[in-house]
């Protein structure tokens, strides 16, 4: 759910872009301290965020029948941890928005609030959460999550900027709450199951990929599992 | 006869680009082979995609035994059960894990059970002579073992038309005497096979029927007289076959009898 | 295979700098954010509309298409405007419309100067540039490596697809969820295995480390630049003339 | 006379992995073409990488106009400015949208100022004959022009040596004749050319001298004599060429006189 160019006024824009600017800085030292280390990582990240956009532009079958994309922030935090997943998705916002027109330029910061860093941030922590219970269990919990996190984040963005006449910001919450539920409530759903179809898929095709990410542990029991 | 497969005065453009070819008609023969012949560039790929029901044409129809063939839902699964279209890069159509759940994609999504499902497989990978390698993971495999999967994996749906495209890019000579004997013996059993390549030599060598896409126009025959048409294949800036042309000069000078076939290999020599 | 970015190759515009560009998209959007939407974004989405069709020759059908997304979602976002929650239950807003109108045409205005940009100046031209604005070098080598393997695997994805469809893979919702799963591990499997080749690629060309390359100069022209700022000129005007009128 | 490249009896494994082959030995002379010929998978990509300092060998040595080479950063920098390696898949080296930024990457990795890597980008584009692509972005241009614009990549460190691996896979017949002749020109101007190829034909068109792989083993020796060894030919599962043969068919009945060249095309008969 992109906010488009122009929908918010200039102050939100404002105040959203500097809300989201730490943690892209953070993100952003993080990975410069990574390829540093290790230049090959540099490809591998652009392979990565050509992953998250090409995912981003899935079409998946939601459980109400229509079809929408996934934010595919969640998969994105379980494999590149959420730093780099805050990195990742801000360019692919940007490119979303200059390629698709899907988000605009000045509200870029509030997308990648909501879809580059709280999004993965309450993606990865419901992941690690439910780690213990297994790792498709952890997939699902940490795609559902991100994905109505991302959509709780942009109501709220939404309500503040627009509050109800009478009942202000709680009003309004509900009102662009329940207009966005119909769809991204079954999609963040859709959006669990696809990943965890995919990454079922890649503990065998690409296991030494993903015992390298960390998320599949070196023993490799769960390989086979 | 009604050919099993036709296109007729079909037209098609990519979303906001100039159209790749307008009004192309074909006939593919039951039971034989056609080579597609053209340069890179031309719309072999698309006009295979067209045939396959993969791209609906701008202008024009796509017929199965002269029948228009429906774009609904059912229309297209009612083709796709008859025709197969096998992509360049196996790699585009490896998508499983292993070669056997691979291969079961299609007969699974026919929704048919389990054990015939099973069945399927087991046909398809025998008939591509890849039985051995059911159980690898496709990610281990060489480029041709790849090949010879995608192929398992659009046999394993029982098409009466297999459609390749470039069948043979990237195989060495060895695999390419292979696949071609694979090929022949589906054609035997009664498989329709039509195949684009660039290469004048191979068509020449392997089909019964030939067609080729230059310059928005498609020209068809039988493969023997068009593959030996020079100012034709010139047209089409393809390379003449040297199997004619050696033919020709020996005839010429006495060292084939005038109405022996042309050489289809220098082993042939 | 993208229409904006082809578009943007193909762009009249694409021999003027990316900056005279941004000056004047940028102009034409500060007037759309900031101008009474009424008059104010509806004469900036006509000045933006004119530039962008009649000047800059963006092709009309892929503005169009382009602005259908972010319109759907202006457009259902301010449904909520109609409608107040209060004590007593949901009622008709006072002002509802208006209202909605005024943040609908606003996001109009402002797409359009998007697309102007966007369809003008391509990203390979943009990026570079983006060190000189204090960027870090390694953030816009990672994003113009995203951007070309971006259409790599875009391509990929769209014969996977294809494939899948071919062997049935859209008949049933369980095949398509069968599709959507092997297309999402393929994808990312061959995303993997293209870094990895490129890494082979790159270090026979001396790769160790920084993907440093020569930015072609674009020169700035300077009737362009001087008329860069025209529009948003004659879009304030517009609106000042027309709030007297009206 | 000494070679500009070689390797001494060459071993390599991959990590984990049986050795691809053992003590290999290959010379390649200045200012010719080489041909390096046999079945997928036998090991070419690996043994031009190891020729071109992309891999090191587990024993032996490759040597540059005799002095080994070396493997430290400083070594490597110096090989790779003489040889450069061109891959199969032009998207394997293709890392930039933009042509003319793509090209400049080799140079500006040598550290040359500005205005030189700006020579060196806009000659590297002119040898290939696509300066008219400079504007283009990457990924709207064809395979052959992508697989131009990366070897445009490696001439602009100004290699003396061009290593290529199956420069005409994908190409069609007139790409290929298009890339033949561009290499001749480079030839012309000084450039030693080793290619890999598993077409017989294509090599006897071109090559001065050529190398079969086959079973571990690497024949080397002038291409107008290895390329007519039918035996070692089908040792090396490759398959003969047309022209050799039709030119001795042609000599046995006296159509072509005893010393003239075997036809390279069919349009020389």
């Amino acid at each position: 759910m992109h906010i488009a160019e122009g929908y918010l006024p200039v102050s939100h824009a404002v105040a959203w872009s500097v809300a989201a600017a730490p943690f892209v800085v953070h993100g952003a030292t993080v990975l410069s301290r990574r390829v540093k280390d290790s230049p090959e990582d540099k490809l591998l990240l652009g392979a990565s965020g050509a992953f998250c956009f090409v995912l981003s532009a899935l079409k998946i079958p939601s459980v109400t029948g229509s079809c929408s994309h996934p934010t595919g922030t969640g998969l994105g935090a379980i494999l590149f941890r959420p730093p780099a997943m805050t990195v990742l998705g801000t360019i692919t916002l940007l490119f979303q928005a200059l390629l698709l027109a899907h988000g605009g330029l000045t509200t870029l910061g509030a997308n990648v609030f909501s879809m580059a860093v709280a999004g993965p941030w309450a993606g990865f922590g419901a992941y690690l959460l439910v780690r213990r219970l297994g790792l498709l269990p952890a997939v699902f919990a940490g795609a559902f999550v991100a994905d109505l996190t991302t959509y709780c984040v942009t109501t709220a963005q939404l309500a503040l900027a627009f509050p109800d006449a009478e009942s202000g910001f709680a009003g309004a919450l509900a009102k662009f709450g329940g207009i966005f539920a119909v769809t991204q409530i079954p999609l963040a759903i859709s959006e669990g199951l696809l990943t965890v179809l995919v990454v079922r898929l890649l503990r065998t095709s690409a296991a030494a990929d993903l015992t390298r990410l960390g998320v599949l542990r070196p023993d490799r029991t769960e390989a086979t599992a | 006869m009604t050919p099993i497969l036709s296109a007729r005065e079909v037209s098609f453009a990519y979303d906001g680009e100039p159209p790749v070819f307008g009004g192309l008609s074909l006939e593919v023969p039951e039971g034989r082979t056609l080579a597609l012949l053209g340069p890179n560039g031309v719309g072999k790929t698309t006009l295979l995609r067209l045939l396959t029901g993969g791209l609906r044409p701008s202008r024009g129809q796509v017929l199965w035994r002269g029948s228009p063939v429906s774009y609904s839902r059912r229309g297209l699964t009612e083709l796709r059960t008859r025709v197969q279209l096998v992509l360049q890069d196996p790699d585009d159509q490896l998508f499983s894990a292993s070669v056997v759940q691979d291969v079961s994609f299609g007969p699974l999504n026919l929704g048919l059970p389990a054990d015939r499902v099973r069945a399927r497989v087991a046909e398809a990978l025998a008939a591509m002579e890849i039985a051995d390698l059911a159980d690898r993971p496709t990610h281990l495999l060489s480029f041709g073992q790849r090949k010879r999967v995608a192929i398992a994996g659009a046999l394993a749906l029982r098409p009466a038309v297999l459609v390749l495209d470039e069948p043979t890019a990237g195989l060495d000579p060895a695999g390419v005497d292979a696949l071609l004997a694979t090929l022949a013996a589906l054609q035997a059993a009664g498989t329709t096979i039509v195949a684009s390549t660039h290469d004048v030599d191979l068509a020449h060598r392997w089909a019964d029927d030939a067609a080729i896409l230059a310059e928005g126009h498609l020209h068809t025959g039988r493969a023997a007289d068009l593959l030996t048409d020079e100012a034709l294949l010139r047209a089409a800036r393809l390379r003449p076959a040297w199997g004619p042309a050696v033919g020709r000069v020996l005839r010429r000078h006495g060292v084939l009898p005038p109405g022996a076939p042309d050489p289809r290999t220098p082993a042939d020599l | 295979m993208l229409a904006i970015d082809a578009a943007a190759y193909r762009s009249p515009w694409r021999r003027h700098h990316p900056a005279a560009k941004a000056l004047l998209a940028g102009g034409l959007l500060g007037c759309a954010l900031v101008l009474p939407p009424w008059p104010g974004a509806v004469v900036t989405a006509l000045v933006a509309l004119a530039v962008a069709l009649c000047w800059a020759r963006v092709p009309a059908r892929t503005l169009l298409r382009a602005a259908r997304t972010p319109l759907g979602f202006a457009l259902t976002g301010s449904l909520t405007f109609l409608v107040t929650v209060g004590a007593d239950g949901i009622g008709w807003a006072d002002g509802g419309p208006r209202r909605a109108g005024e943040v609908v045409a606003r996001c109009g205005a402002a797409v359009l100067c998007q697309l102007l940009f966007a369809g003008t100046t391509p990203l390979a031209d943009t990026l570079p540039r983006l060190v000189r604005l204090g960027v870090p070098a390694t953030l816009v080598e990672v994003a113009a490596l995203i951007y070309r393997m971006l259409f790599v695997v875009l391509d990929t994805t769209r014969r996977i697809r294809d494939a899948q469809a071919g062997r049935l893979g859209a008949r049933s919702l369980q095949a398509t969820w069968r599709s959507l799963g092997g297309l999402g591990s393929a994808v990312f499997v061959r995303s993997f295995d293209r870094a990895r080749r490129l890494e082979i690629g790159l270090a026979g060309r001396g790769y160790t480390g920084a993907l440093t390359v020569a930015v072609e100069p674009i020169p700035l022209r300077t009737p362009f630049l001087l008329a860069a700022p025209l529009p948003a000129a004659l879009a304030v005007t517009a609106t000042l003339a027309l709030e007297r009128l009206l």
